[in-house]
């Protein structure tokens, strides 16, 4: 809860690069991640990802090492179950009792997979961590999505920070008052949190209608979009990157595991 | 439950996409008409949204992370219908990705196709149901949000087997990814059940 | 010295992702002390509230409570925070039950404690705060001050040792702002450390007995008030403004008008300096009026009534919660509801007569607070208690409104 | 009398299922006034301004503008609404935009100007508040005191012909607060109707030229501060405090210390006060300090600087925000950020030489304070002007943090 990406990417060391070329690498690494055959394309991506994050937006080691973890446990289920499923190839262990088995295919499989999922969240870091969610809607804006869209999700955008800062004053309150002790009084803590966010979120619904009247709302919600320049060697640089990649994983598609 | 990114294989996260679209394209062209009519509509579902979001980043009770959207946009579905509440589910899971990083980019059509549309269409038949029936009001709010979370985590174990069939074929995959969900999916589904009951209970209350 | 109750030592915090907001504190709260927590917003005083019951850990330097570190361990924070309560700024984060009665007892039940006793430790604390007949409603229907007293009254049912009020009396208006002052004197004075934090300086100057200013994550001094708020450079640093009455007293001392040593806190006492610079003495007065006391506990509406029949009392105060709804249960209109020992000390002084209605301990401070005035000033004043019936009155229910 | 700008005529209105909020008021706001609604929390402030832009309509009764009774379809009330800018109590309640410049450029936008005009009025609202280099910062990552600002800008940016600020200094710090207050007379100097309510009596005293006291729905009185600040009885009503310096000076009335007549707003004025009763005059002094005025619009960094390091000035203070970034920019360590001009006098009369930086219209006001104390006092002031740069200094960019 106190780890919205948002708040990096406000003040990331790539915070003026212009943010319609960041998510371009960003978008165009996710795609070569999942369209790789081979896991040592997904494996380069995450690797230079986590060098950029690190090294040129400066986000602290510690927090992203975290970060990572997020994807961890769904990975390990849902790969484990890939492991055992995935037919082809030689058996490389058998469970003895159960009727589980490991196949050189399901091992390559989770082993892809595992890269895949790996390159992916790495590049889905490095949009959040370096792009405030205000300039990822500005070009959402040109690109012409829906305007309902956009304004919704932008007050969406407002509002998840209020309710964040009063569901967590909440909560200590009620930690303080020794809330969240037994298994039983944390559902019923857990409720009226919930309960009293739900009362305040319908109080700040009422609220941003009367300031939105206040202030003439007439169904326009733009955000004052200029130009940005974008640095010529920045735009070089991301598409060697993108080649490279794109040349690792044409090169070494048909590599598995085992 | 959040498929991640990089995990669905090409042709499945495009398909998702496309059974996910027509739902969104609706839902926007229903919101369009619905704003344009009543102003105040916009910053009650900015609100809403807001709300099923932080609600969803909180830690319930034992568990880490829970997946409380499906109801909560159940509840949208019951005030908008079910097509803005496909929108809001969007809205929702993009701020997931991009705040938590739960969920990802090309996984977005499979996960709003289970968060967003079929968790909240089965909260909204319960309800409805429910209601109709004249049933317990708590009960039935009790058994919409935890079949809805239900509904939800057997959608992905659906998604997740057709891109990665057995030897034996789809409902092998499939009882295999459900069953190893289901481990940490059935409690959270009552515990949430459970949650959510109480909210109603104490929103009524008030 | 003693052991503090409470004491930080060097702590330094930083909150991720964000610069340091303490930078090495360390203060003692003495118990059974009224302490002032000064700074500007943003000196970390929230901070460092929190760290008191557990609820922040230092990155480093250590938190004591009783002389002891206190432990991060589950056990040791429930125990910690039934010991050290924390009445948060907002009353609306912290009142989340459905009703009044509902919230109060979320201390308690979290506790542990038998319904019995729940309902009796929700039944005093509502009594304590003056909220009886409340206990249905729904708290997002009362006022602003009434929620700050069930706020407080969901604490005192914990019967904590310490209370620790973020800034209490925020967006309170004056009057409500100074029944929870009043409250909080009551609670010191039945012996509990109070601590609270603010930037309203003329609040801490009344109030406090001892004064920690704050600036930037660090202490920038700490001493009686008087002290602390003379030095306007310091004030300045933390962005502060002088009280207003110090403020005139330090001009005057500068253009040596008037000499400076013990710093006035109140007009009362600020009167009388001007009156001796002027006159070389404060000059003697015929018939001073009467200050009538009456305990509310122990007094029956009967007496009270039959005193303000005669016509002998020009003005009426009360003081503390359970004396004003003594009044308004007896529908005595009240002149004075707060800084009620000055204004009859005033009114006395011009020969006015007037009653002061109190309750418990505070009946033992008005006598004090009267007798020192007089020891000072050198000007006699008579106080007159309010014949007390035989029988203690017992405890009467709030009429329900 | 000309019309005035704003005027309710006896207006009532009941939330559904509550009681009546307001019972019949009447109030007139004249053009170019800076007028505070005072009165305790509950008293219909609130609702009032609400009425004063079309949010609320009144049950019975009309609200003018202009002399004309407000008309309730959507066009008027939306002319309405830019003509008399409402700025909230809670910032958080009224920033919408993710970003600072996107929430300063809502009501351009909704106003439907063209691009180039809502970048205009952005950039010049954030820079009447002093908040040039925010453009780009979520509202969720700056402080209290700028989240009123970027408030301010907001409705500023509608470029509004009267200012109504809801409770302006509510949960501010004393530094923040003064700041806000200084932006409003910076807006009212400049020509704007300022209207604003709040409890703080205090801040209605030093700041407003006219009051209008309320509670429970109803106006108790109206007229120049002092004289409806006197009125114990009337404050008491209203659950109100009297300024603390006017408190003072009634109790030394009372006393027969000193005459009452037109009450003193400062320390400043309360000293001089004092010292006449003493020595039946104010005495004249040898050796007054200097005063020098800085436009910081005008002056570039060097020649303040200059002055700064021959060692001539003892204290320096800044008005307004732009002066205060100005102070930032050229790294001048400033003694002073509120009541600026009152302590320079009181400086300048111990002998000592200070330096005001300030803006714009603020210049002209200087002037005219220092000149009118002058008059009053007749004490001789003397007011040196920085020497200004021949040419204008451009507009600086801030320097991005």
């Amino acid at each position: 809860m106190h780890n919205i990406l948002d708040d990096y990417a406000q003040t990331n060391g790539l915070r003026q690069i212009n943010p319609g070329l960041k998510l371009f690498i960003g978008i165009a690494s996710i795609l070569l991640c999942v369209s790789s055959p081979g896991p040592v394309a997904p494996l380069f991506v995450s690797a230079s990802m986590s060098a950029a994050i690190l090294v040129l937006a400066k986000i602290p080691v510690r927090f992203y090492t975290r970060l990572l973890l997020i994807p961890v446990s769904f990975a390990a289920m849902s790969i484990a179950v890939i492991l055992f499923i995935t037919p082809g190839g030689d058996v490389l262990l058998e469970v003895p009792g159960l009727p589980l088995t490991i196949t050189a295919g399901g091992a390559n499989l989770a082993a892809l997979l595992l890269a895949r999922v790996f390159g992916g969240m790495c590049s889905l870091f490095f949009i959040a961590l370096t792009t405030p969610m205000a300039e990822i809607l500005e070009i959402l804006q040109r690109l012409r999505v829906p305007a309902v869209f956009v304004d919704l999700t932008m007050l969406t955008y407002r509002f998840i920070f209020i309710l964040i800062e009063e569901a967590g004053q909440i909560y200590r309150a009620q930690v303080m008052r020794l809330g969240y002790g037994r298994f039983r009084e944390s559902i019923q803590s857990f409720g009226m949190l919930a309960g009293a966010l739900f009362l305040r979120t319908w109080e700040s619904g009422e609220a941003l209608i009367l300031a939105m009247d206040a202030r003439c709302y007439d169904g326009r919600l733009t955000l004052p979009g200029e130009p940005r320049s974008i640095s010529a060697t920045a735009v070089a640089a991301a598409l060697l990157y993108l080649l490279a990649a794109l040349g690792i994983l044409l090169s070494t598609g048909g590599l598995t595991l085992i | 439950m959040h498929i991640m990114e990089g995990f669905l294989p090409s042709p499945w996260w495009e398909i998702w996409f496309l059974v996910s679209l027509p739902f969104i394209v609706i839902g926007l062209y229903q919101l369009d008409r619905l704003v344009k009519e009543k102003r105040e509509a916009l910053p009650l579902l900015a609100v809403a949204g807001a709300f099923v979001f932080v609600l969803s980043s909180l830690k319930l009770p034992s568990f880490n992370g829970s997946c409380s959207h499906p109801t909560g946009t159940g509840l949208g579905g019951i005030l908008f219908g079910p097509c803005i509440a496909a929108v809001l589910g969007l809205i929702v899971l993009i701020f997931q990705a991009v705040f938590l990083a739960h969920g990802g980019i090309t996984t977005l059509g499979a996960n709003v196709f289970s968060m967003g549309i079929a968790g909240p269409a089965v909260a909204y038949l319960i309800y409805k149901a429910g209601t109709r029936a004249g049933a317990n009001t708590y009960a039935t709010v009790f058994l919409a949000a935890a079949l809805a979370d239900l509904v939800t985590y057997v959608v992905t174990s659906i998604q997740l087997a057709l891109a990665f069939p057995a030897a034996t074929g789809f409902f092998e995959a499939f009882s295999a990814f459900a069953a190893i969900f289901a481990v940490t999916q059935v409690p959270l589904a009552i515990v949430e059940g459970a949650v959510i009951a109480l909210v109603f209970k104490y929103i009524v209350q008030l | 010295m003693t052991t503090p109750l409470l004491e930080t030592k060097n702590v330094t915090y930083a909150y991720p992702n964000g610069p340091a907001a303490l930078a090495g504190v360390s203060i003692k709260i003495a118990a059974g002390s009224k302490t002032a927590l000064v700074g500007p917003n943003g000196a970390g005083k929230s901070t460092l509230l929190l760290m008191l019951n557990g609820m922040i850990r230092p990155d480093s330097g250590e938190v004591r409570f009783g002389g002891r570190p206190i432990a991060y361990d589950n056990q040791s924070l429930r125990e910690l925070r039934r010991r050290v309560g924390f009445v948060f700024q907002n009353p609306d984060v912290q009142i989340i039950a459905p009703t009044v009665e509902a919230d109060v007892a979320f201390g308690p039940v979290n506790l542990g404690l038998s319904p019995d006793a729940v309902r009796r430790a929700v039944r005093d604390a509502l009594g304590y705060v003056g909220l009886q007949g409340y206990e249905k409603r729904p708290p997002h229907h009362i006022s602003g001050g009434e929620k700050k007293r069930v706020a407080i009254a969901g604490i005192l049912a914990m019967e904590p040792a310490v209370l620790v009020f973020d800034e209490p009396t925020n967006t309170l208006d004056p009057a409500s702002s100074e029944e929870v002052m009043e409250l909080l004197d009551e609670l010191a004075s039945s012996g509990r450390t109070v601590l609270v934090s603010t930037h309203d300086v003329e609040l801490a100057y009344r109030w406090a007995d001892s004064v920690i200013l704050m600036a930037h994550g660090r202490v920038l001094a700490r001493g009686p008030p008087e002290e602390v708020f003379s030095d306007h450079a310091l004030l300045a640093t933390a962005r502060l403004k002088p009280p207003a009455l110090l403020d005139l007293y330090n001009e005057l001392g500068l253009r040596r008008i008037i000499d400076r040593d013990v710093p006035p806190k109140s007009v009362l006492e600020f009167t009388d300096r001007i009156e001796r610079v002027l006159h070389g003495h404060v000059p003697a007065r015929n018939g001073t009026g009467t200050i009538y006391l009456c305990n509310a506990d122990r007094t029956g509406g009967d007496e009270v009534r039959a005193l303000l029949e005669r016509g002998e009392v020009d003005h009426v105060g009360a003081m503390g919660t359970r004396a004003k709804e003594f009044a308004n249960r007896e529908r005595i209109i009240l002149d004075y509801t707060y800084g009620v020992i000055d204004k009859c000390i005033l009114k006395a002084l011009i020969g006015e007569n007037s009653l002061i209605i109190t309750t418990g301990g505070m009946v033992e401070h008005v006598h004090r607070r009267i007798g020192e005035y007089g020891a000072e000033s050198g000007r006699k004043l008579i106080v007159t208690p309010v014949q007390e019936t035989l029988t203690p009155v017992p405890d009467r229910e709030r009429i329900p409104e």
